[in-house]
């Protein structure tokens, strides 16, 4: 009877797939359900941000400028009279796929070196720590005007810039992770059995070095949002008229605004606090779900 | 406040009265209700002054948590005390405030944890870790302290203490960290001293110090000790009483001898069972059928029933509790009385496991002069400055349908060796021929397909299996990888394979963290033989595991052999196992084979010294021999690898060395008969008696 | 004890010195002088160290009487010799100082720059307080057009450093001078430290010492006036930021002047090699198609004066000059009219990058959207600016010039082959307007020629002229002496002498 | 561990070569150059003077005999001259250096230890209001930019509570003094830290957690310790292990922070220089700028490698 009673424990979670599995830990996890539920929630509505706002996001009302929220302008009015939750949402798009492709550029990137430069060591490793190392050095003011002024401004460059400056710090993790677990017995017992060193790689090696990934990589999509602000203001980023959640508190960045204009920089700061946020939820209940020691529903009571 | 504790406790040391540990109806819960796992249940036993107890059983059976709850180490939540008390001299130690255990712990009880390597501070010095404790609970200056602490590590055998105290654990080897952890237990002179399974990860020589060790020690600080093991006979030798543990309480406690002599419960006798005999070759082992314990049921019936030949429906319904047999030897079992004219092992013993068809006389693998040197680099320029020689000129044969064993002291080279035959690591010299061909410079394409008919099994049953991988993803890697055959068929096998190892389908999609011991092992078997190989290294497949399970993976082994004509490379140290299962035996020492022969011969007329001194540290189960037999206890540790010794390895170590060991490397004579087999020795002396 | 004045300042051009940037000449009033400075009402030149001069021929030759007992804060006696190497510094193509071209009138200019004489011909010191400077042809208007921003060195300081190490040496961060505060302490990136003169030759000075602050962004000095850490954001600081303008006019301690400070024509650039704008229906009716008047009432609150053609002086610009009003309909009809391709966007550069500009840029954006023109912003740096410029990369942009004292400083953007602002325009008539306002010395004459000039800039708009910028300054009203100066001028030339008459300032008891 | 120091440096040659020359690269790729930068209306140079100037510059020979010009200068020792103002590179460097690594060391310690602390509490009140009081405002933290942080703080601490000076690195005209210097020093260098503390409190959590989970803190339990060395001594130490990589890779975001901070602040360190560089396209100045940062991130990493090797005997360089 306990044999039968184990039998029956495990036939509940039948024909677990990875992800499958995954996605049920996932889902018990109560505060990267809420996370998600939000992030979807945000990305919906900027997706759909012309059905839901009243106005565009660059229609000026110039006798109407600088309102405070009301029933009209749900969040009020900038300085040149436009809608900031309209704003907000169109800001929204840009400011997520910024965060988003500029991140997975460089998570793609650091991930692939790390683990290239950590599984082979020797000279490749000697070589790619040296780039990384130059990477980091880079100051990214010059490379930034000198790369507008080559392929000129737009939100696809500025993630393409991003992306290609800050993989090195996700590369360096990386090769750290996988060095303590290059040497690990599974790793030569797949080799035994003959697998290659890609699949060792994909498979055995990356889901386990994931986690403090994560960390990093949810961190990143903060700093990129951010960063996507002080490109603009260097001509890189969103122009102009175009709204970001960046360049918006950007553009509340006089005392009297701070003061007595509240509602031009608190909703994108919120916007970006509550994204950054449900973003780390999801990467925690992502690194957890990942994880199938992690005792489900441990996380988030 | 302070004042007041020494107080009561001078009041109960006069009274000199009562036990010095008295737990009683402890039980243990971790999880919500509902969802609870029943760690412990309705625990009690009681420990006198200067007492020492076993508490044995089987893994996940409740000891370390029992022991953990004593000190207030289990975390809670998830960990929760459902009922009991544990009076240590008159005072509950479960309810007092943690800041009034913290005065105990330590001080008057002192564990030994199971891993010595993670149990000590990777980044503090070990005298650092040493003196604290001291300077916390007595109040003792930093050199006082110092110099106490250097006597404790004199006194458990590490040389040069003085030096080392300001080294890191990971400069020292298994063997000395499990003595530090001794010794920094030991510094406070504490009453009790708990050593949980303290020397599972280690191996027979450098286990039998640590037992003379603790034994000794006990009887000069007068102090109690309760000793948990799953490995009854290495108790055997020194305890006074023993308590099993299955399933999360206490079914038989007895003193050492009466344990041994009449074990009631069933557990107890199944235990006993499974180990197996020096004297009685040959002989299947009889591991206790069935799986370890669910212990998310309540326990409201007898949790070994599922398992046990004699249940009834009476042990299905209600929980039996602890009843004297006689004095001092009491069981939980509702049937003790009616067993007891059972024969203690159940049934004769099947036949000889070696049922295999073609007589092992043509060779399968060659090695020959093989050496696997790790360079050591140093410098601005990455010079090699010199190597470790983990392997240093090997050579040795696996005939087809044989189980050749490899045993030897931790570091000697044996996973090396292994690994070298299968590829993984590059020799640095010499030959491997298997079946006839040389597979040094293969091509990737070639090196595949050897590893089709060549598998391992891996030393570490957890650190070999990917933890994010299920169970059939990890037994069906290999087909994967070798692209044998389609989905569905790949599927299909791994169920076969799951059988053939004797795991339950639903298995398949669980993950290593959600198996025991043995589970994992066995899937690390199959993973080994879904290709059909020919030969299979074993690497220490069982050492880290109990007794029973180590029986059923040693009988699996056998029929494996037997029904697919396998050969088997076994690499092991625990020499009580590898005498039932092997064929012949091949004995390292620092990289070099010393002594090679057939079972029979080795075991029967050891020859090199070396091999001599591990036979003799084998832990036989039966208290009364423990104490009698004549152990070669060897001196020091082994050398490092970087620096071998000249001339033969082992003459530092030797108790026959004289000059001619220390400049010239013997070179193996055959000392074998027509009727023995080939037995070849590595030693100047061998054969003067 | 009279007191500190600690004023705001937005450069970095100390170190480089007066020779060779167009930043940092406030400082020179107050250390180093010219032979003539700008009135403050803005409109004629005053004898400072010259104590005054004559033109014997029409503009031809001038004789300056120098200043007798003027000592250099070092105690040497100032002399004929300090000005004529000065002159001579300024124009020395081995120095290249970008003001050179200021004595480009001056006779023998042309052989010292090509290197076949050695000085500045047509300089001369007559005796040790007379000077002589002969033009190559009568120019009546020299002395207050060009002489204006030419500091007086001391020639025995910097006589001795080569021409070449002049830019950087370090004099320019420790200057000698002649004006009414002694060069104390400078501090890279912090401030510098300018205290009274006892001998200063107009009268000692009330106050005891002037910190000139150094800010590179602005909301820090916003925030240091309402602090009290400085006591005025004026054209040195670059006036203060219209998006701040109210919160300041709410404290009590400030004389917040809202419209004061303008001579900066802001217009539309048009790149007229590129064919679109080629006609001028096009130019004209992007000027319809925004609603300036709007714009300068909210997004600039007032800060701005409409302005329909380049001159910001009242007396240059014509009376019937076309107003293009806001008027959408005639601005899609004029678009229609030349044929205009709406669905090409317009590439649009502009380097301001206050919130004002910005929401200014947006307005205009979203005006000119209205009515077909999608312009595209992209914003770019000096250096990148004038690259462009150069090679002429850009359709549209959105720009602002000093204009200075005089209509004849515009003519650089928009006479024939001006590089680089001219952009393919060319309007031989103007051009010789331009000749005719230079040529006398007499209001009426000029004003003649410019107001003729302007009515054909605004009809050709070879720039869409916006408006002339007004920029408000902020004072503390602890400092006496400064804020009523500025109350007085109703309109402000932009380059105007801002330190006149310091001497004079006090700090309220 | 000398020779793995040596070793260290000997490889940071080759990436500080390729530094340079990448940058040396890309900032000629910038439009405009110096001689345009300083081009304006008010006073507009002909194109004689142009060429003038950018022949005395060397900017007319081809950019692969200025960067050997520029490289040969360096391997004398010598950073060169400013375009703007042709002070010596060094000199500029020189004197605001010392600034910078005041504000950046300040706020890179603030950081650390705040950070540290807080992750650590909030660590071990795991789950608990604190903890997720601490999570929730380390995420508003990151997602404060340093510019706006930067103004924050002004308008509280310096224009509502007058705490504070609004800028500068000390009072304008007085002799300096070093509790002068402080008061300046404590809104830049917390703008600068506030961000870093969030991102070190989640990387010390996370460690935290890691650690409390090993078995010696089980065994420093066990050994009766006061739960204060428990954490501090068992704890800490091993959970600052990883926390020094995410340190090392903080110093080069701090640079390009302190750029911002610097300019807000008027603070004048490198930074500050370092924007008019660009601006300006001096290049001199920007190469002297860049390799001095590469440097000094190099150096750190090497004092990260061996505060890792001092924090973690198990790692030995050699
Ligand atoms: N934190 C925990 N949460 C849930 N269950 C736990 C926890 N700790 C221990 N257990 C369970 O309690 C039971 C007893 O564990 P314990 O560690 O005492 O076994 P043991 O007898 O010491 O075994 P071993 O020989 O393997 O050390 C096991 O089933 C284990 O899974
Ligand atoms: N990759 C390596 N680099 C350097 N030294 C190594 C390496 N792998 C193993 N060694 C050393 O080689 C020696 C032999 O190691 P090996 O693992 O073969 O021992 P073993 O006999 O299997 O021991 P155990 O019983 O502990 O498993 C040891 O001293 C070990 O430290
Ligand atoms: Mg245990
Ligand atoms: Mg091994």
């Amino acid at each position: 009877m306990t044999e039968a009673a184990i039998d029956t424990g495990i036939a509940a979670g039948a024909s677990r797939g990875l992800w499958g599995e995954a996605a049920r830990r996932f889902l018990h996890h109560r505060l990267a359900t809420v996370g998600l539920v939000v992030l979807t929630i945000i990305v919906l509505a900027c997706i759909f941000a012309p059905l839901i706002a009243h106005y565009g996001p660059n229609d000026i009302d110039l006798r109407g400028r600088n309102q405070p929220p009301g029933g009209v302008h749900w969040l009020g009015t900038d300085g040149t009279g436009r809608d900031i939750f309209a704003r907000i949402l169109y800001g929204g798009r840009i400011s997520l796929s910024v965060g988003f492709i500029a991140v997975a550029i460089s998570a793609a990137i650091g991930i692939f070196v790390g683990a290239v430069a950590g599984y082979f060591g020797g000279k490749v490793d000697l070589f790619l720590m040296g780039l990384i190392d130059m990477v980091l050095t880079f100051p990214r003011l010059v490379i930034i005007i000198a790369f507008v002024a080559v392929v000129g401004p737009s939100i696809l460059n500025t993630m393409l810039v991003i992306g290609l400056l800050s993989w090195p710090s996700i590369a360096r993790l990386t090769r750290g992770e996988i060095l303590s677990l290059r040497n690990q017995e599974f790793i030569l017992a797949a080799r035994s059995l003959g697998t290659s060193p890609s699949v060792i790689i994909l498979e055995h090696i990356l889901p386990n070095v994931l986690s403090p990934i994560l960390v990093a990589i949810t961190l990143d999509v903060a700093t990129v949002i951010l960063l996507e602000a002080s490109l603009s203001f260097l001509g890189l980023g969103a122009q102009a008229p175009a709204a970001s959640w960046g360049n918006m508190l950007r553009d509340a960045r006089t005392l009297s605004i701070l003061e007595s204009q509240p509602w031009m920089w608190i909703p994108p700061g919120a916007m970006i606090a509550v994204a950054v946020l449900s973003i780390n939820f999801v990467g925690d209940g992502l690194r957890d779900a990942l994880d199938p020691q992690h005792i489900i529903g441990g996380g988030g009571k | 406040m302070m004042h007041a504790d020494t107080l009561a406790r001078d009041k109960v040391e006069a009274a000199g009265q009562g036990p010095l540990l008295d737990v009683q109806g402890l039980s243990v819960a971790f999880g919500p209700e509902g969802r609870a796992v029943y760690a412990v249940n309705d625990v009690s036993f009681q420990l006198a002054e200067g007492e020492s107890l076993a508490i044995v059983g089987e893994s996940g059976s409740g000891k370390s948590v029992t022991m953990q709850t004593l000190m207030g180490l289990i975390r809670k939540p998830p960990g929760r005390v459902t009922s009991g008390r544990a009076l240590f001299r008159g005072r509950d130690l479960l309810a007092m405030p943690d800041s009034e255990l913290r005065q105990i712990r330590g001080r008057d009880i002192a564990m030994i944890f199971q891993d010595p390597m993670s149990s000590l501070n990777p980044v503090l010095t070990i005298g650092l870790q040493l003196t604290e404790a001291l300077r916390e609970h007595q109040g003792l200056s930093e050199r006082e302290a110092e110099r106490q602490a250097l006597d404790m590590l004199d006194l458990v055998g590490i040389a040069n203490a003085a030096q080392r105290m300001q080294a890191f654990p990971h400069q020292f080897s298994g063997g000395q960290l499990q003595r530090i952890g001794i010794a920094m237990a030991l510094v406070c002179k504490p009453s009790i001293l708990i050593a949980d399974e303290p020397t599972t990860a280690l191996d027979v020589t450098i286990q039998a110090q640590i037992v003379e060790l603790v034994a000794r020690l006990q009887k000069e600080l007068g102090m109690a000790i309760i000793w948990i093991s799953h490995d009854l006979s290495l108790v055997a030798g020194f305890v006074e009483r023993v308590a099993v543990m299955y399933a999360g309480s206490i079914v038989e406690t007895a003193p050492v001898e009466r344990l041994f002599a009449a074990p009631t419960h069933p557990y107890t006798i199944g235990l006993l069972n499974s180990i197996p005999s020096l004297t009685a070759a040959n002989t299947r082992l009889v591991p206790i059928k069935g799986a370890p314990p669910n212990v998310t049921l309540a326990p409201t019936f007898c949790a070994f029933a599922s398992r046990c030949d004699h249940a009834v429906a009476r042990c299905r319904e209600a929980k039996p509790v602890l009843e004297p047999v006689v004095s001092g030897h009491a069981a939980a079992c509702w049937r003790w009385r009616e067993l007891q004219g059972f024969p203690r092992a159940p049934g004769s013993v099947m036949a000889t496991a070696q049922a295999s068809g073609a007589a092992p006389n043509e060779p399968l693998l060659t090695v020959s002069g093989l050496k696997v040197h790790f360079p050591i680099r140093r410098g601005v320029l990455r010079r090699q400055v010199g190597a470790v020689r983990a392997v240093d000129g090997v050579s040795f044969e696996v005939l087809r349908g044989e189980t050749l064993a490899l045993v030897g002291e931790s570091g000697c080279g044996k996973s090396t060796t292994g690994r070298a035959v299968l590829g993984l690591e590059r020799p640095s010299e010499g030959e491997i021929l298997f079946e006839g061909r040389d597979y040094a410079e293969a091509t990737a394409e070639r090196l595949k397909e050897r590893r089709r008919d060549m598998q391992m099994v891996f030393q570490n049953p957890f650190g070999s299996l990917n933890p994010r991988m299920t169970v059939g993803r990890i037994i069906g890697e290999g087909l994967r990888a070798q692209k044998i055959g389609t989905r569905a068929s790949r599927e299909a096998r791994v169920s076969d394979l799951l059988a053939l190892v004797g795991l339950r389908e639903a298995m398949r999609d669980r993950y290593p963290f959600e198996l025991s011991g043995g589970q994992r092992q066995r899937v690390g078997i199959a993973r080994a033989l879904a290709g059909s190989p020919k030969f299979i290294i074993a690497d220490e497949p069982i050492s880290a595991l109990d007794v029973s399970i180590q029986a059923q993976i040693v009988n699996l082994l056998d029929d494996l052999k037997a029904r697919l004509g396998l050969t088997y490379l076994f690499i092991g140290h625990d020499l009580s196992m590898i005498r039932y299962l092997s064929d012949r035996v091949a004995v390292m020492y620092l990289g070099r084979i010393v002594e090679t022969g057939t079972t029979a011969s080795v075991f029967g007329t050891p020859l090199h010294p070396y091999t001599r001194a591990l036979l003799s540290a084998i832990p036989v189960p039966d208290p009364k021999a423990g104490g009698t037999r004549r152990r070669i206890v060897l001196g020091g540790g082994v050398p490092d690898p970087s620096k071998p010794p000249s001339g033969c390895h082992f003459h530092p170590r030797c108790p026959r060395a004289s000059k001619i060991c220390a400049q010239v490397a013997p070179e193996p004579r055959d000392f074998g008969s027509s009727a023995s087999g080939q037995h070849l020795v590595t030693c100047h002396h061998a054969g003067e008696v | 004890d009279g007191g500190t004045f600690r004023s705001a300042m937005r450069t970095g051009c100390i170190e480089m010195g007066t020779l060779h940037t167009t930043c940092g000449h406030r400082l020179d009033e107050t250390v180093l002088q010219g032979l003539v400075h700008i009135k403050w009402t803005g409109d004629d030149v005053q004898p400072m160290l010259a104590e005054g001069w004559k033109t014997p021929d029409g503009g031809k030759t001038y004789i300056f009487n120098l200043r007798h007992g003027v000592k250099w804060h070092d105690g040497t006696p100032f002399t004929a010799k300090d000005v004529v190497f000065s002159l001579n510094l300024y124009a020395n193509p081995k120095v290249g100082s970008p003001w050179s071209q200021k004595l480009g009138a001056v006779a023998g200019y042309k052989a010292f720059q090509d290197g076949s004489a050695s000085l500045l011909a047509g300089v001369k010191a007559l005796d040790d307080m007379t000077v002589q400077v002969e033009l190559d042809s009568a120019k009546p208007l020299w002395v207050q057009l060009q002489l204006i921003a030419i500091s007086i060195f001391p020639e025995h300081i910097l006589g001795k450093v080569a021409p070449q190490d002049i830019k950087g040496n370090a004099f320019w961060v420790n200057r000698v001078g002649t004006g009414p505060f002694i060069w104390k302490k400078y501090e890279s990136d912090q401030y510098v430290e300018v205290d009274r003169s006892p001998d200063y030759f107009l009268g000692a000075p009330k106050l005891d010492r002037i910190i000139y602050q150094i800010y590179k962004d602005v909301p820090p000095i916003i925030a240091a006036l309402e602090t009290k850490e400085v006591d005025a954001m004026s054209y040195e600081g670059g006036g203060v930021p219209i998006s701040e303008l109210a919160r300041l006019q709410k404290l009590d301690y400030l004389t917040v002047l809202p419209k004061f400070s303008a001579g900066l024509p802001t217009y539309l650039q048009f790149n007229l090699a590129d064919k679109r704008f080629a006609d001028v229906k096009v130019r004209q009716a992007m000027l319809y198609a925004i609603d300036r008047k709007a714009i300068i009432e909210t997004v600039k609150q007032g800060a701005g004066e409409l302005s329909n053609t380049l001159f910001p002086q009242d007396w240059a610009r014509a009376k019937d000059l076309d107003p293009y009003d806001y008027n959408p309909d005639k601005a899609k009809q004029l678009l229609a009219e030349a044929g205009w391709d709406g669905s090409q966007p317009v590439d649009f550069i502009y380097y301001y990058s206050d919130q004002m500009n910005v929401d200014t840029i947006t307005a205009i954006q979203s005006y000119l959207a209205a009515v077909g023109v999608n312009i595209q912003p992209r914003l770019l740096d000096p250096a990148a600016i004038n690259q462009v410029y150069a090679d002429g990369t850009f359709q549209m942009g959105f720009f602002a010039n000093g204009m200075g004292l005089d209509p004849s400083l515009g003519s650089p953007l928009v006479v024939c082959g001006a590089k680089p602002l001219g952009f393919g325009y060319c309007n031989p008539k103007l051009d010789e307007l331009f000749n005719k306002g230079l040529e006398s010395a007499d209001r009426e004459v000029r004003a003649e020629a410019y107001q003729e000039a302007s009515r054909i800039l605004n009809k050709e708009l070879p720039k869409a002229w916006l408006w002339n910028e007004v920029r408000p300054l902020a004072f503390n009203n602890r400092i006496v002496g400064l804020a009523q100066h500025f109350k007085e001028q109703p309109l402000v030339i932009f380059n105007h002498a801002v330190y006149n008459e310091v001497e004079k300032w006090e700090v309220a008891k | 561990m000398l020779s793995y120091l040596l070793r260290k440096l000997l490889l940071g040659v080759p990436v500080l070569f390729g530094v340079t020359i990448i940058v040396f690269a890309i900032a000629h790729a910038m439009p405009g150059d110096a001689v345009l930068a300083m081009i304006t209306a008010e006073a507009p140079s002909s194109e004689e003077l142009i060429a003038m100037r950018r022949g005395e510059l060397g900017l007319d020979q081809p950019l692969y005999i200025q960067y050997l010009n520029w490289i040969g200068q360096i391997l004398h020792g010598n950073l060169g001259r400013s375009f703007v103002n042709g002070r010596s590179v060094a000199a500029i460097i020189g004197e605001r250096l010392p600034m910078t690594l005041e504000l950046m060391g300040v706020a890179l310690l603030a950081a650390f230890v705040i950070g540290t602390t807080l992750g650590v509490i909030s660590a071990l009140r795991q789950y608990r209001l604190t903890d997720y009081s601490l999570t929730l405002g380390g995420f508003v933290g990151v997602s404060i930019p340093d510019f706006f942080m930067g103004l924050l703080l002004v308008y509280v601490f310096a224009l509502e509570l007058r705490w504070l000076p609004s800028s500068g690195i000390s009072t304008a005209g007085e002799s300096f003094s070093l509790a002068d210097n402080l008061r300046h020093l404590v809104l830049p260098a917390a703008a600068l830290a506030l961000f870093r503390a969030a991102i070190f409190m989640r990387y010390a959590r996370a460690g935290m957690l890691e650690v409390l989970n090993q078995s010696y803190m089980r065994t420093a339990r066990a050994k009766g310790l006061k739960p204060s060395t428990i954490v501090l001594r068992h704890g800490l130490r091993n959970a600052l292990i990883p926390l020094v990589t995410v340190f090392g890779l903080a110093l080069p975001t701090l640079f390009g922070g302190s750029v911002v901070i610097e300019t807000i602040f008027q603070w004048p360190g490198i930074g500050l220089m370092f924007i008019d560089a660009v601006v300006n396209r001096d290049s001199p100045v920007i190469m002297g700028y860049v390799l001095i940062t590469a440097i000094i991130v190099m150096l750190a990493n090497l004092a990260t490698d061996l505060a890792y090797s001092v924090l973690d005997p198990r790692v030995s360089y050699d």
